[in-house]
């Protein structure tokens, strides 16, 4: 699978997943992931999941940790255009709160108004 | 019995793109939707991982297998291991609970195998193995073909 | 070895695109380029095509096997039948000779195999079934990834 | 796999070809192309393979078959746009001369050309 990551304004990371996520994939992209949050300003992380294909709990798994990272910072985390299979899987896990379906715009400007008022 | 498969493989992380892979083509006959793929998918998706990371800790050498059967609508599946075995069942189904969190296994994996399964059985044994059978139903909706 | 799968099924035609869905996600391993890929495919393809029509009479019942290893570079496969078997493998082996000419048939599936695959042996016994493997070497150019 | 076939004023089919084609799919759209081609006036058959994901020798034995259906109105065939494995599938089989690169506008003038002149 592949990803980007794109930051805005140093705060806010949108990381666009796509492919295939599993057990084996999170293993790949984690500790990437983890060192830009632990290096710069970051408190918020926006999941686009609208080009990834599958998940299964390793998905969890993986935002789970980063969400632990981000917690030293106060930080937030918003997935964005879960699947429906996927919105079921985060829903079992206690997540469904941070779902929304949106454009990226929307979700960092939902992160925004979060984080500022 | 309208069809039958078995699939093996080596207990690396690699393989479970491979499992998904083949049973998407397998479930492919009943025309499934694209939820009742992903759902299908990731059942077997954490089955087949659980076996490769908690049965044989990615050793490269144990064998995991997948068996399928296609009965008209309904597909049924074993994943099996002769890994470590679970010791607590019933302790392991619960969901949170996980005994590789450092691994950042989120312990959701049997739950979510149980929501998307229409019947699910898991049989283990420590240092024998694990067999996790479910089936599924298809009221496959059929795509309208080009031409 | 590096990796090793085997995939199993019953004498259906459907199941000869589940044959490709797997070996291409074994292969996907290596990197292949797309006429690697599709190179291997083919092979495959016409192999397991053989088992299930030729060996089998498309029966149903009958089991083919597929085997993989990869071992670094090179992917070596085993495709196996219980089946009805060759009685003259040369002959077989020839361009355009078919057995099965009212199926349309074209008797070129053991020359393909021959020219893609880098060594190709068929091993058969009539009633008793016919082994045909082969092993390719990837010169896998990696696609740029996206990030 | 799925295919569609284009009539070009009841002579010419262009037959597109979509997906993957082996022996299963194969013995599913012979017959349908069969018929279409006994009915009708046809003498010229456009194979386009362009999105053609995969073909095995079962799509020899496809265009072979048509071939012979056509050689009784001394009817002709245009295989447009194999892959590089399929053009080397082609070659082996001794339908090298048949194929050809370029648009469907340019096969039917190619076909028109040899047919009229
Ligand atoms: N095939 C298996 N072999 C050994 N132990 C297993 C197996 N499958 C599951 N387990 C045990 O059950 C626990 C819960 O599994 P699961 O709900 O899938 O969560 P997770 O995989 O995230 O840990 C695992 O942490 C492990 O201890
Ligand atoms: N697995 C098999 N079992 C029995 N006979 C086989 C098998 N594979 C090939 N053959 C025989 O060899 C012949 C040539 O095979 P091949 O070159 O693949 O052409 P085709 O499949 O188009 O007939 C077949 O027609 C068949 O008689």
């Amino acid at each position: 699978m592949n990803y980007e990551m794109d930051m805005q304004l140093n705060d806010i990371a949108v990381i666009r997943l796509y492919g295939e996520l599993d057990h084996h994939e999170a293993e790949k992209i984690r500790s990437h992931i983890s060192k830009t949050i632990l290096q710069g300003n970051l408190n918020t992380i926006i999941w686009n999941l609208e080009r990834l294909n599958f998940m299964d709990s390793s998905g969890i798994g993986l935002i789970l940790g980063r969400m632990r990272e981000l917690s030293a910072v106060n930080g937030q985390t918003i997935i964005l255009n879960p699947s429906n299979t996927m919105k079921k899987i985060f829903q079992f896990s206690g997540l469904a709160s941070y779902m929304m379906d949106g454009t990226e715009a929307d979700a960092i400007l939902h992160a925004r108004g979060i984080v500022n008022g | 019995m309208d069809n039958e498969m078995t699939l093996s493989f080596v207990a690396i992380s690699e393989n479970e793109s491979l499992a998904r892979m083949a049973i998407t083509s397998f479930v492919a006959q009943l025309d499934p939707t694209i939820d009742e793929l992903s759902e299908f998918k990731t059942i077997v998706s954490e089955a087949v991982s659980n076996a490769i990371i908690h049965g044989y800790d990615e050793d490269g050498k144990g064998i995991v297998t997948v068996h399928a059967v296609r009965d008209g609508d309904v597909i049924s599946v074993a994943v099996k291991d002769k890994g470590k075995g679970i010791f607590d069942v019933k302790r392991a189904m619960e969901p949170l609970f996980t005994s590789k969190a450092e691994m950042e296994r989120s312990g959701m994996g049997f739950t979510i195998m149980e929501s998307f399964a229409d019947d699910l059985q898991v049989e283990s044994e420590p240092n024998v193995g694990t067999v996790v059978t479910f089936s599924k139903k298809f009221y496959s909706v059929k795509m309208p073909q080009i031409s």
